[in-house]
């Protein structure tokens, strides 16, 4: 799914927050976006993944302004993720659940999932109980398990330990490499950044300022 | 003081007598209060999620005006019902006025208000990122409110409770609407204000003591059901 | 700045529904000083507030109870004030002789019947009827309903029933409601209303000089004159007929 | 239809007219309700933001039993209090049957749990967050208290109205222990059921609309106040 | 403030999340805690400012337990901070209000701290519509602008961008040469801890695992 953006305008109080002439996410490919706090960065990504309004401009979602159908292969990550009050399997097992894949299927995927994220001793915990990076985790499993097409992931690895920080990147590599997922993300990491994105996207106080490779 | 000990004895003797019309009674309540809190339920919860969930114009009048509703006085209530259903009424012909059908209606105007605000002042605070969760997960618009219900649980049982408490403990409205009508629409607080008008404290504080019962065995069953919290 | 000196009355709904106490108690306020707290339930209330010791003085119209109120202590003595009569009204005229045969006859027709059902004067003087035909009223038609004079009227007017009521209350709400007289003037049927000051030894509180002076003011020539004159201007008949001696 | 528009006429009669018995009618309502919103206030309010923030056991069972009580009875409320404060009840010296004060005692007992419940509710769930920043910024026990009051305006703007509008709307219990006395303990939904027993009801529903007008101006100056929100 | 703590154990459901021997932090030393995720960093924290209970050991501030009067000198800067509902600068000036300083030294120190973190545009907002790396700045402005003896950093530095990274590395590290500020805090970047840092605790599962200089 390509992602076009066309004089993509958000304002907060009359503060222009998101002010963006035109970029473009191709199919297939890992964006990075850097940039200064309050950029607008998290701002822009909410807005791709249609839980936030805009005032002018266009989105353009395979050539059409996004739909129901579509939303459902777009998952979004946030720098604060919200898990739900049951225990961290049955957040995992969510978006398998509401997609009516069978019992087997779902157990098999929950299991994969966990053992790669490293977090299947934390299956049976309280989702809410969970410590800042074991949230993270967690989300991210949930984010994951459902295969979606396009993956906006928020500082996905903001407070991971540095050792789980190479199986994150490396899961999420893998499933741009393996089933094209288009991966979005935010990152103040540079070296980060670089290890995984194709094309990277800086923005300042709500604008694109440059393209690098 | 002697009342009260009394009203302890008596209430027991009440209960244990298997008194028919005191059995029916209570039946009866607790039937109308459930019935009304039900219906109430399936109105004001959706709505209330839905309102509160979702951004739209007018959501301060639109709050202000619920909490003026949670407080609609029953007398009010209650004239206004026995207006419309009485025979001169614009729905007389249906023949509502003194009958459990009218009291349904005065306790569903008094406690949809009560469910509909309760629940919209926690969706508007945590509907938001909870929806969006839904959004991002691919859930459906019915996978998100069921998402909603599940996640506010305690939030809608609290409201379920306190409109069924409501319903159950309100007599101003009931009494106008279903008249106190001995094996048809007497119900626990009519009974009970009616004992005391006519000086029988005991039976009405007995009655009052089963009537206290019955909402603190309502809350315990239903926490116990969510358990935690 | 002591409050103004006040006894409570405790009476029936009947008195205060039908504007009596309002027309007449403003005299006695101006003349002794002192503020009538006027508390209006079923007569079994009034009178248990007065075995109760919550009220100074009562003014009730269940004579029988009354009497045996007295004969048990609870207040000195009973003073006849004034009467009216009880009516049969309904929805529809009825032709019978006595109200025995009225009421015999409702319920072999199975018509609506309501009442009072609350213990009052008005509830006793209907059982009493009853019970001189040896019937005990039960069934669908029959509807107790627990309420003052005013809601009952209303109910029966609702439900296009019968009922007992005492003259001054129909006649105070008569143009709201769509019920005839369908019986009255019988012996039966009379309904006195009298006075009574509480035992003062129930409490300290009791204010049995203010009763006194209530009793003794209720009784006057002038007030029992007011009475006779009240309601004639608005219904072209006094509702209540003084009697005292 | 014809008696709500006449009600409505008769409303604005009734307040044109400067009746001084009615307007003496509305004072008192208004004066019981606010003095009985504002020692409940006081008791709940803290208590509640304490409860909720201070871990201890028996929680659940205070949370259930806080639940109940927010669903007492008005009649069981006005008859308890009644038996206390008659003359020959345990508080009968004070003689305070059929006053006002009986009547704000009364409405005490009903809105405190409510006052209480609400703030503890919320107490209990962003409590701790606000009371740890307190804490970390080096507050003192007042000072939390304050910032947890500060923090949770909103809650306990509603938590006031809410009390106040209950009180101001209850008829079971201040008609049992007021007495509806002319001149005295009447007040408008004393006034609102008398005029219906009497079958006057464009009198009941004029001080009805009255009624509902004065909770809708109760709401809208608090919300504005608070702004936001 | 020496810090001392003995045998300390604190328990989630029969699981010890905290289960210390022995370790000390020095007065007017900068220390470093990292490990795992949920290796019971942020409890262990939590712990020292007193937020939270523990089941037992014992931990003495300069040689007796915590009280009152100590608890205002530190200060403890949660992973997930809790801005008040009013005004970037309202919060920033709070901890000095409630101390009853001057109004002019008040806004002398507010003016001179919003400087120092290049928050100062911020001043006005309403302080709950932050970004992400926003808030983490005010709650850490509001934490220094009332100096504390000690102060706890719970990973302060994980949604800020680079560049504003080393102001505030040197914010800290400025306070702790000229007023022998006590620094304790949690990081997942080991770049960052060597840098700033005198002493290093790592943690496992609950326990110390060694000390590195
Ligand atoms: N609800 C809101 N109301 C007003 N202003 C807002 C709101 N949400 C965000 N802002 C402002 O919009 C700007 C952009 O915010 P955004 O969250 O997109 O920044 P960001 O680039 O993600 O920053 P960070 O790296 O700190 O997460 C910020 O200056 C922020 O203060
Ligand atoms: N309220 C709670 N109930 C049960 N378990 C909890 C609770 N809070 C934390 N835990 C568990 O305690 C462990 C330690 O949590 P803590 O937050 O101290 O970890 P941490 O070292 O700060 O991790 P991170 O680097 O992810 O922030 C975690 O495994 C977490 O799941
Ligand atoms: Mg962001
Ligand atoms: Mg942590």
């Amino acid at each position: 799914m390509d992602i076009h953006i066309t004089n993509l305008l958000k304002k907060y109080h009359d503060k222009a927050v998101v002010d963006i002439d035109h970029t473009q996410f191709k199919s297939g490919f890992i964006y990075g976006i850097t940039g200064d706090n309050g950029a607008g960065k998290t701002t822009l990504l909410k807005i791709i993944a249609g839980l936030e309004r805009y005032d002018a401009g266009e989105i353009l979602y395979s050539g059409v302004p996004l739909e129901q159908g579509m939303m459902k292969k777009i998952t979004y990550l946030s720098q604060t993720p919200y898990l739900m009050r049951t225990s961290v399997y049955e957040n995992i097992v969510y978006p398998l659940k509401i997609r009516n894949i069978d019992p087997m299927t779902i157990e098999k995927k929950a299991k994969d999932i966990m053992d790669e994220l490293q977090i299947t001793e934390l299956k049976n915990q309280l989702a809410t109980q969970l410590s800042g990076g074991e949230s993270q985790k967690v989300a991210l499993a949930r984010a994951l398990v459902f295969d979606p097409e396009v993956l906006l992931l928020d500082e996905p690895t903001a407070s991971i330990d540095p050792a789980t920080i190479d199986t994150i990147e490396e899961a999420i590599t893998k499933r741009n490499k393996q089933q094209k997922m288009t991966v979005i993300m935010i990152s103040h990491n540079m070296d980060q950044v670089k290890r995984m994105c194709h094309e990277i996207v800086c923005m300042k106080k709500g604008k694109k300022i440059s393209i690098k490779e | 003081m002697d009342l009260l000990k009394e009203g302890l004895k008596e209430a027991l003797l009440l209960l244990i007598r298997f008194d028919k019309e005191v059995y029916s009674i209570i039946g009866l309540s607790i039937g109308l209060s459930f019935t009304s809190t039900i219906f109430s339920a399936i109105i004001g919860i959706p709505l209330g999620l839905y309102l509160g969930v979702k951004p739209f114009k007018l959501k301060k009048t639109f709050t202000r005006t619920i909490y003026t509703m949670m407080s609609l006085p029953p007398v009010v209530i209650g004239l206004l019902v026995a207006i419309f259903l009485s025979r001169s009424g614009p729905l007389g012909t249906l023949g509502l006025l003194f009958t459990p059908t009218a009291m349904v209606i005065a306790q569903m105007i008094l406690i949809t208000p009560i469910i509909l605000g309760i629940t919209y002042n926690d969706a508007k605070q945590y509907g938001p990122s909870i929806s969006q969760i839904g959004i991002t997960l691919g859930a459906s618009k019915f996978q998100t409110l069921k998402l909603l219900i599940t996640e506010m649980r305690i939030t809608l049982l609290i409201a379920l409770v306190t409109g069924f408490g409501r319903a159950i403990s309100e007599v101003g409205a009931v009494m106008i609407v279903g008249g106190n009508i001995k094996g048809h629409t007497r119900v626990m607080t009519t009974y009970i204000a009616m004992n005391n008008s006519m000086g029988n404290y005991a039976m009405a504080i007995s009655m009052g003591i089963v009537l206290l019962l019955i909402s603190f065995i309502v809350n315990s069953v239903l926490y116990r059901y969510v358990a935690g919290e | 700045n002591e409050e103004p000196e006040s006894i409570i009355l405790s009476t029936t709904t009947s008195t205060q529904d039908s504007g009596l106490l309002d027309f007449i108690l403003p005299g006695f306020t101006e003349k002794t000083g002192i503020e009538v707290k006027v508390v209006a339930v079923g007569t079994g209330k009034a009178l248990q507030m007065g075995r109760d010791g919550e009220a100074d003085v009562l003014l009730v119209h269940a004579k029988s109870s009354e009497i045996e109120f007295v004969a048990e202590g609870h207040g000195a003595e009973r003073f006849d004030v004034m009467y009216n009569d009880f009516i049969m009204v309904g929805p529809e005229p009825l032709q019978y002789e006595t109200i025995g045969d009225t009421l015999n006859g409702i319920m072999e027709n199975e018509m609506v019947f309501v009442s009072r059902g609350d213990d009052s004067g008005t509830h006793k003087k209907e059982l009493s009827i009853w019970a001189s035909r040896g019937i005990t009223p039960e069934g669908k038609w029959y509807m107790s309903a627990g309420k003052g004079m005013g809601d009952v009227l209303q109910m029966a007017n609702e439900l296009r029933g019968y009922t007992l009521t005492d003259r001054a209350t129909y006649l105070s709400m008569k143009d709201k409601l769509e019920l005839e007289i369908v019986f009255e003037a019988d012996a039966l049927l009379l309904n006195e209303y009298g006075v009574i000051a509480v035992n003062p030894q129930k409490n300290d509180s009791i204010n049995n000089k203010g009763a006194n002076k209530f009793i003794d003011w209720i009784l006057s020539t002038e007030t029992q004159e007011k009475i006779g004159e009240f309601g004639k201007d608005l219904y072209g008949q006094p509702l209540f007929f003084p009697n005292a001696k």
